[in-house]
């Protein structure tokens, strides 16, 4: 069965929280996630998530606090209109959005956490191998 | 056109400006001229193959511009939203040069247009215009002219290519991307790209690999529109500059679709009026989160 | 490439149960840039440390990965005990197997592997760390507390009583603020001013407090610590260092037509004058728009004349000599570490003219001109013995005591069509108050309560309410009241008794409106200065509704009482303590220290289009000029200041050019965590 | 395998000179290219970091040492800092050499003035010791070497060997506020001293590398001890790419410095066009 | 212009089994076609059938791209340990051969040969230079900004062609320059013909100047001489006022070879180097690591190109690095005209002569 690689860019204080809430819950999940911390959503630029894609990960998960919750008070909007452009740009480009689970993970829903996990993984790997890159050596 | 002569002779003879930044005819048609000497400010010209943005010159990337002195430039009204972008960004400063407007009826897709403005040559950005009569220059001279043909749209191109399934939409981009070969024209054309470095060229890390293969290339268009999403003025020169006929204007375009819709902001000529970039409504629209 | 350690920790059998730690430590140990990987049943025990220590002396390691439970856990362990040998505490990062590894994934081959992924990501980001140190920010340990009413002078004197000296800055002539306006107090009706007055001469007399009445802040610059405030010192015209407070400048005053603030207009003062007997400081102030001189000196600067001295009795009949008519406003400079905005609130006014769009004015209730209609504030003076009744409740318009009276609560709160949708809270319960000292006062007097719902939620509120109904015999009529009108000699109040179901009518002698409480005036503008943000009302926005209420997201500036939302006193003193307690926290030390995980802009290629200053939430980006050497500008640059930045790296990521580097996050940082992560 | 592939070389020592310059010394992987491998005095090669890419500076160890090879250079780019970053045993490419070298063997029976700046000292170093061991076949020698400060100074080594050779003139100094208590060496800029030590220009030739301030003042200073142009050597840098005249970026107007230097006469520097 | 060492025919029919003869047998065809993209553009691409080949339209990208592409890999690299393994790749391709190239296009071929072939022998550019046989057209789609016959060439000139054709009644008269040439005929005798119709090709070769008249008479020598005399001249700084600083001219350009090289990671351990074409309008092409940059103002950087092309190559390597092509010309957003360029810079050159007949300085 074809195993997904998935990177996972989570904001330190909600979703990161939230992870090790369902880690201590014990709740079972999908190994393919291998999350990359940082302090805000509002840090996260999409090149973050196109370089995972041409490092070769199949999905992409980018979770952050509820609105309203932000530790620094506005990351999330920032970041939510970022979102919004990036992902509608990839629509458009063909890329199929699907890659990519944007998410609000506050530190009290660990199940919430183990279900983005574990959906996005099954949704990865029904997509298959991410194969945007065709013809990436020689263009001439 | 007289207009236009007299007023840069003014401005040149009482030396409130050092250069005036307009449009010449040329063997290879329409192109961008520097008049310094009033002597010659006979060589300016306004017409409808006058498609080139000339507020890019004001962009402050270009020292050996700069270097000339205090410049009159000669702006069409869409060109009027790049220099508003500009002074909305803090780049230039209002007082440092002289916006000489002017009426338009429409421009050609390309510089050495010849035969009538139709529906066929003019230039996409025409569609639709609401700015004939610019708002932002201090001086506009010229007559308007009537009502520019209806041609080409491209809200009809981009539904065109979002009714596509999105494999065929991946096969188009790759297809158009491919033929990049990071000449950077689109960017260096752009009167908004006013990164004193661009992405492009950081190094430490490199986020954009540099070469031209689809997954450089991939990665800095998709990069480009986004920078550009909120400020793009709308001009295209980025489209009509690459050599390689790339319609990278289409991003741009689609991008400024998705602010207008999305975030409700359409580029506008009021340097004051806030931009979409750096700011948020508590309740923009996130279906798309889960 | 680099000399980096990486420490596996079994944590007992929390990782080791599912996690093969040795395998981890094996395979990562062929990585080029590590030296020495280990792994150890329990890393955050003291022989854990020590191996790590040892480790860090013994092959001289420039990086220190450990692999064990959640960073929130242990993060500040490992670090401390790495700098404790001598390496940068910055140089340690931890990979999170345990939360995100063993406990959620089975004993499988892909958990460990898994587990390495994460380990060799975190030697890849160890790899772009740098040392980093402790952003310190010296603290200048004074406090400005804005606003003399009862949350700011209870602020003061906590901050005071702790030894650290405080500003108080009072726009009014005295503090005492609008508790002092207040005749009792629910829901313990002990006399507002016998609780207030002390508090008030304690704070004036408190050594480390100084007081400026009649005073605005006019400008505040600086940040957290080290900020430096204006003060607009209001032209008093009485020096009250030599005022004696003897009175007789008062006495003599020919100008006798001035609406009296303190009782809410329902009596008129002198020009010059102390706005209530209690009043600190006890010195007067001369009023400019009415006192005749200065209104000569107005008429002659309009026609260009010569001023000349006119009545000027007062500062004869001064035998200290306080009083002079040159004194103008007077700015002053004051240096602080912190800020108190405790600006209070204003009554919301049922007149025709309002001062905002979105407010109304009550047409039903004939803009409240009829003489007889009171607001809840003027009611409290009619009640209150200092008040201009001598405390007996009578009618304004014919000094007669009042047979009924009708309390309209909600007059403007919760009521959306008048453009204010929130509760404000207190007037339910002063409402009670009002209709028991009603009828304390006046025996046998009808007091109606039209009222919403009763929400009395503070400890002994709902007991106290219900004593307004059952002992006092309050009448409460579950409704709303459409009209008010004079009709022979009574106020005709129409309203409907929606329990009952059917609409009433009470002939009635006063009428007191039970008016929302709303911001004070030039709360904006105020905010403006101070730059925090306010919400549609004009409340002042708290940082963090749940986890952080009592601060701005401006650091060291703090809220207290009515000018973040509706209080009730007790609501606004505990404010006030806990802003003290933030003040004195930042106070407890000479300089303060922060994490170093702030954004640098890297002047060379930052292009000046300050996107990062539109997506910052705190104001920590600031304008820099680079400069030639003969001085020209030749751009302008952003620059973050390191006491305001967060560090939560939404300005990097708004940054075209990615000039902006969040220490502790640096692309270089993330970029290699992906590298890492993704193959 | 084309011209652009490097030979692999390990690091077998570092050392730091300053707070940001090092010296590698580095290994040919392959015995055959190490075998084969000659070079000559001022020339330059390729290094790279891979994954980071290649950069341009010259040999820093004399051809008459070989299979010693050391490359010294500043941390100032992306390459750059990443070379500083690599440790003993680490693998690194080179290519080279490459350009054209000091003419050594037409200076044999002149005397030798070296004048080197900061990090410039490491083109002349490799031509010091070349001479050095190549002792009979010259006059005298003098060195003035100068660096910002006693920490700035490079080579600490040589410094004390050229010291202690009583056939070796050395002098060396540093800025005006860069000593230290127990520096034994002159105070002040590079050209005011070799002024002062006047080292004779009869039947002999200057060798300057340093930051271009110094040469600037360095040459009228030769001029004055009687140095015509044709006796003053020093390499230039530009920026390259492939070294081999192609990639088009070095040139100052007809001149490749990557082919036609990096040595030049001060005569040749006199004669290029105004682009540097 | 050198005489052809064998004639042949070849009609439509035979050229349209040639292409597929050869794509058949495995030669990679390139030639001018749609490139099916969304502005309807024509460019050199692989081909498998005469169908996709538009021979009256001229290619917008350059040929040279199939020479020196904007981008390949010289080698990759892997890290294990401290150790690194290094794959170089290799240069060698199969045969392709181009078909109905521009006679520009063609000629800019061997004027780069000489810079890579200067000392060291370039393989990546001689790999695919020693595969290829060019069959050049000759050119009747002169416009304004083409100037060949001013930098010595001409539209049905043979310079880097092996072949040659000229249209001759139902075909092409074919001209072999090359044993190249002479041996892809020999292969494919099959769609060789003897040589026929050859006045109609002569009366077409000699309808070809009138459209490039306005060159006559280019005296690149005179802007050459001039260049060399006004290293520092006001007339560069006024060339780069409109100038975007972009490289779409020397992208296109037949003859610009500039390029960088630089380390791509495919993640931690591993990656390829690769040479990619560069252009030196660009401001950073000279930036020094330090900060420095000897071609800091846009002004010195195109006195680069225009001194390389006209002053600098034709010194160090006797040839204008420039075949009149205009591509550059059409390519620039900012209306830039080479052609003027070079006839501006041999007027300025000419004035002086008329008042210093020793030449010397303005």
């Amino acid at each position: 069965m074809f195993e997904p690689r998935i990177v996972a860019f989570v904001c330190n204080w909600c979703t990161y929280t939230g992870a090790d809430l369902a880690g201590t819950s014990r709740l079972p999940m999908a190994t393919n996630v291998r999350i990359v911390r940082l302090p805000c959503t509002g840090r996260i630029d999409p090149l973050f998530i196109v370089k995972a894609f041409e490092r070769g990960a199949d999905g992409v998960i980018v979770s952050g606090c509820h609105p309203g919750d932000c530790h620094y008070s506005e990351g999330n909007y920032h970041a939510r209109r970022r979102f919004r452009l990036f992902k509608e740009l990839m629509d458009f480009t063909g890329i199929d959005s699907d890659r990519v689970t944007f998410s609000w993970v506050s530190a009290s829903q660990g199940q919430k956490w183990a279900d983005v996990v574990n959906g996005t993984t099954e949704r990865i790997r029904a997509l298959g191998p991410f194969e945007g890159y065709p013809g990436s050596e020689e263009v001439a | 056109m007289n207009a236009l002569r007299d007023l840069a002779r003014q401005l040149l003879e009482a030396g409130e400006v050092k250069v005036v930044i307009g449009y010449e005819d040329s063997r290879r048609g329409v192109r961008p001229a520097f008049v310094s000497d009033p002597a010659d400010v006979d060589r300016l010209i306004f017409d409808a193959r006058c498609v080139h943005n000339l507020a890019t010159y004001l962009n402050p990337r270009r020292g050996h511009v700069k270097r000339l002195g205090r410049a009159a430039v000669v702006v069409k009204g869409c060109d009027a939203r790049a220099v508003a972008g500009l002074l909305r960004e803090q780049q230039i400063a209002r007082e440092d040069f002289v916006l000489i407007g002017v009426r338009c009826g429409g421009v050609f897709d390309t510089p050495d247009a010849t035969g009538p403005l139709d529906a066929a040559s003019i230039a996409p950005r025409c569609h639709g215009c609401t700015v004939r009569e610019p708002s932002l220059p201090e001086h506009v001279v010229g007559d308007l002219p009537p009502e520019p043909p209806v041609g080409r749209d491209l809200d009809a191109e981009v539904a065109r290519l979002m009714a596509m399934p999105a494999a065929e939409r991946l096969a188009f981009w790759n297809r158009e991307l491919a033929k990049c070969v990071r000449c950077y024209a689109c960017r260096q054309v752009c009167p908004l790209c006013v990164c004193e470095r661009c992405i492009v060229d950081k190094t430490q890390p490199r986020w954009i690999e540099p070469s031209a293969h689809t997954r450089g290339n991939l990665a800095w268009h998709l990069t480009r529109a986004q920078h550009l999403a909120g400020r793009c003025s709308g001009c295209s020169e980025c489209e009509r500059a690459c050599p390689e006929g790339i319609p990278i204007h289409l991003l741009n375009h689609f991008l400024a679709g998705v602010v207008r819709d999305a975030f409700d902001h359409v580029v506008g000529d009021d340097p004051d009026a806030p931009a979409p970039v750096g700011a948020f409504r508590k309740d923009d629209a996130e279906e798309f989160i889960v | 490439m680099a000399r980096i350690g990486v420490f596996v920790c079994h944590c007992g059998e929390n990782i080791a149960r599912t996690v093969d730690c040795a395998a981890v430590a094996g395979s990562v140990a062929d990585h080029p840039s590590v030296v020495c990987s280990v792994d150890y049943k329990y890393m955050c025990s003291d022989p854990g440390q020590n191996l790590v220590k040892d480790a860090i002396t013994e092959h001289g390691l420039d990086g220190v990965v450990v692999a064990a439970c959640s960073p929130h856990m242990h993060l500040k362990t490992f670090r401390r005990a790495a700098s404790n040998a001598g390496l940068n505490a910055y140089l340690v990062e931890m990979a999170n197997i345990r939360e995100q590894c063993a406990w959620i994934h089975p004993r499988t081959p892909e958990t460990t592997v898994k587990a390495t992924d994460l380990v060799r990501a975190m030697v890849e980001k160890v790899k772009q760390n740098v040392p980093l140190e402790p952003i310190r920010i010296p603290v200048t340990p004074t406090a400005l507390v804005i606003g003399g009413g009862i949350a700011g002078i209870q602020a003061a004197l906590d901050i005071a009583e702790a030894g650290r000296d405080v500003i108080i800055v009072e726009k009014e002539p005295s503090l005492g603020g609008h508790m002092s306006q207040l005749s009792e107090t629910f829901p313990t009706l002990d006399c507002s001013q016998c609780i207030l007055t002390p508090r008030m001469v304690d704070a004036y007399q408190h050594p480390r407090i100084k007081l400026y009445t009649y005073s605005e802040v006019e400008k505040l610059e600086g940040y957290i610590g080290n900020f430096e405030v204006t003060i607009r010192k209001k032209g008093r015209s009485v020096d009250i260092d030599t005022c004696t407070g003897c009175g007789a400048c008062m006495e003599v005053c020919p100008s006798k037509k001035a609406l009296d603030e303190f009782d809410m207009g329902l009596r008129t003062r002198t020009a010059v004058y102390t706005p209530f007997p209690q009043a600190v400081p006890n010195k007067p102030v001369i009023d400019r728009e009415h006192c005749l001189h200065y209104k000569a000196e107005a008429r002659a600067i309009a026609r260009g004349k010569p001023v000349k001295a006119v009545c000027q009795k007062c500062a004869k009949a001064c035998a200290a000599d306080a009083i002079s008519f040159d004194g103008g406003d007077e700015l002053i400079k004051e240096k602080v570490g912190a800020v108190v905005v405790a600006t209070g609130f204003q009554l919301y006014s049922v007149a025709k003219d309002q001062p905002e769009p979105y407010l109304e004015g009550y047409g039903e209730y004939g803009y409240g001109a009829d003489p007889d209609i009171v607001d809840g504030l003027q009611f409290e003076r009619l009640a209150s013995a200092s008040g201009p009744t001598g405390g007996k409740i009578l009618c304004p318009s014919n000094g007669q005591a009042p047979k009924t009276i009708v309390f309209i609560q909600c007059t403007g709160s919760r009521d959306p069509a008048k453009g204010i949708e929130y509760c404000s809270g207190v007037c339910c319960m002063y409402t009670a108050k009002h209709a028991m000292l009603y009828q304390h006062s006046v025996h046998g007097g009808r007091a109606v309560v039209f009222y919403m719902d009763i929400r009395a939620t503070g400890k002994g509120y709902d007991a106290f309410t219900r004593r307004a109904a059952e002992e006092s015999g309050a009448e409460y009529v579950r409704g709303r009241v459409s009209a008010i009108y004079r009709a022979d000699g009574k106020l005709v109040v129409k309203g409907v008794d929606t329990l009952g179901g059917e609409p009433m009518t009470v002939q009635a002698d006063m009428v007191v409106l039970a008016t929302a409480i709303r911001p004070q005036p030039g709360i904006k503008e105020l905010a403006q200065k101070l730059s925090i943000s306010y919400d549609q009302h004009g409340f002042l926005n708290e940082a963090h509704p749940k986890l952080r209420p009592v601060e701005t997201n401006t650091a060291g500036i703090f809220l207290a009482g009515c000018s973040q939302a509706p209080r009730d006193i007790p609501d606004s003193v505990a404010m006030a303590s806990a802003t003290a307690a933030k003040v004195l926290a930042l106070f407890s030390r000479s300089e303060m220290e922060r994490e170093p995980q702030v954004a640098k802009v890297d002047q060379a290629t930052c292009s000046g289009c300050f996107h990062c200053e539109r997506a910052c939430a705190y104001g920590a980006v600031e304008h820099l000029e680079v400069k030639d050497r003969r001085g020209n500008v030749l751009r302008v640059v952003a620059q973050i200041n390191p006491g305001v930045c967060q560090g939560c790296g939404t300005c990097a990521a708004n940054c075209p050019s990615k000039s902006i580097e969040l220490d502790g996050f640096t692309d270089a940082q993330v970029f290699a965590s992906i590298q890492a992560l993704s193959l | 395998m084309n011209l652009y592939h490097p030979h692999l070389m390990r690091v077998t020592e570092r050392i730091d000179e300053t707070v940001d310059t090092v010296t590698l010394r580095l290994a040919f992987q392959d015995p055959a290219v190490a075998e084969a491998f000659e070079f000559r005095a001022g020339q330059f090669a390729e290094y790279s970091v891979f994954g980071e890419g290649e950069c341009t500076f010259c040999i820093a160890s004399a051809p008459t040492r070989l299979p010693l090879i050391e490359c010294s250079f500043k941390k100032v780019g992306k390459v750059t800092t990443a070379l500083s970053r690599l440790e003993v045993g680490d693998t690194m490419g080179f290519r080279g050499p490459y350009g054209n070298h000091f003419p050594v063997d037409a200076w044999k029976g002149r005397s030798l003035v070296f004048i080197a700046g900061g990090i410039g000292l490491a083109p002349v170093r490799c031509v010091i010791d070349n001479c050095l061991d190549r002792r009979d076949e010259f006059g005298d020698v003098t060195i003035v070497y100068g660096a910002r400060s006693v920490s700035d100074l490079v080579y600490k080594g040589e410094l004390e060997a050229w010291a202690a050779r009583a056939d070796v003139r050395l002098v060396k100094t540093v800025d005006p506020g860069g000593e230290t208590q127990d520096w034994d060496g002159q105070v002040g800029f590079v050209p005011t001293v070799l002024g002062d030590a006047a080292p004779t220009s009869d039947n002999a030739v200057a060798i300057v590398c340093g930051p271009p301030i110094m040469i600037k003042f360095t040459l009228p200073v030769l001029d004055k001890l009687g140095f015509s142009q044709d006796q003053v050597y020093t390499t230039l840098e530009n920026r390259m790419k492939c070294g081999l005249g192609k990639c088009g970026r070095c040139n100052i107007g007809r001149v490749y410095v990557c082919k036609d230097g990096p040595v030049f006469t001060a005569a040749q520097v006199a004669e290029l066009p105004a682009d540097m | 212009m050198s005489e052809p060492s064998n004639l042949k025919h070849i009609d439509r029919a035979q050229l349209a089994g040639l292409v597929e003869a050869l794509a058949g047998a495995g030669t990679a065809v390139i030639a001018p076609a749609l490139r099916h993209d969304a502005r309807g553009t024509v460019g050199y691409r692989t081909v498998t059938t005469m169908a996709d080949v538009v021979l009256d339209k001229r290619p917008d990208n350059a040929l040279k791209s199939f020479f020196l592409p904007p981008t390949e890999p010289l080698l990759h690299y892997e890290r294990q340990g401290k150790d690194v393994t290094l794959t170089p790749v290799d240069p060698s391709i199969g045969p392709r051969v181009v078909l109905g190239a521009l006679p520009c296009d063609a000629a800019g071929l061997p004027i780069v040969d000489r810079v890579m072939d200067w000392d060291y022998r370039d393989e990546p550019w001689f790999g695919r230079r020693d595969a290829t046989t060019v069959i050049a057209l000759a050119c009747d789609k002169a416009d304004s900004a083409c100037f060949c016959t001013g930098v010595g060439l001409a539209p049905d000139g043979a310079s880097g062609s092996d072949l040659l054709l000229v249209p001759a009644g139902d075909g092409f008269l074919v001209e072999v320059y090359s044993d190249k040439g002479q041996a892809l005929v020999d292969l494919h005798p099959a769609f060789f013909g003897e040589p026929r119709d050859q006045e109609q090709a002569q009366a077409f070769r000699a309808g070809l100047g009138a459209a490039l008249s306005h060159a006559d008479g280019l005296d690149p020598a005179a802007a050459r001489a001039w260049i060399e005399g006004h290293f520092i001249d006001p007339a560069w700084p006024a060339l780069a006022l409109s100038c975007h600083g972009c490289g779409a001219c020397a992208m296109v350009c037949p003859t610009c070879h500039c390029f960088d090289i630089v380390d791509e990671q495919e993640g931690v351990a591993k990656g390829t180097r690769r040479r990619n074409q560069d252009y030196c309008q660009y401001g950073l092409f000279t930036l020094h690591g330090a900060g420095h940059n000897p071609r800091g103002d846009q002004g010195a950087r195109i006195r680069q190109r225009v001194s390389h092309k006209f002053a600098i190559y034709p010194d160090r390597f006797d040839a204008i690095l420039c075949t009149g092509c205009g591509r550059c010309s059409r390519a620039c957003a900012a209306g830039i005209d080479m052609f003027e360029v070079v006839e501006r810079l041999a007027g300025l050159q000419a004035d002086i002569d008329e008042e210093t007949p020793t030449g010397g300085d303005l």
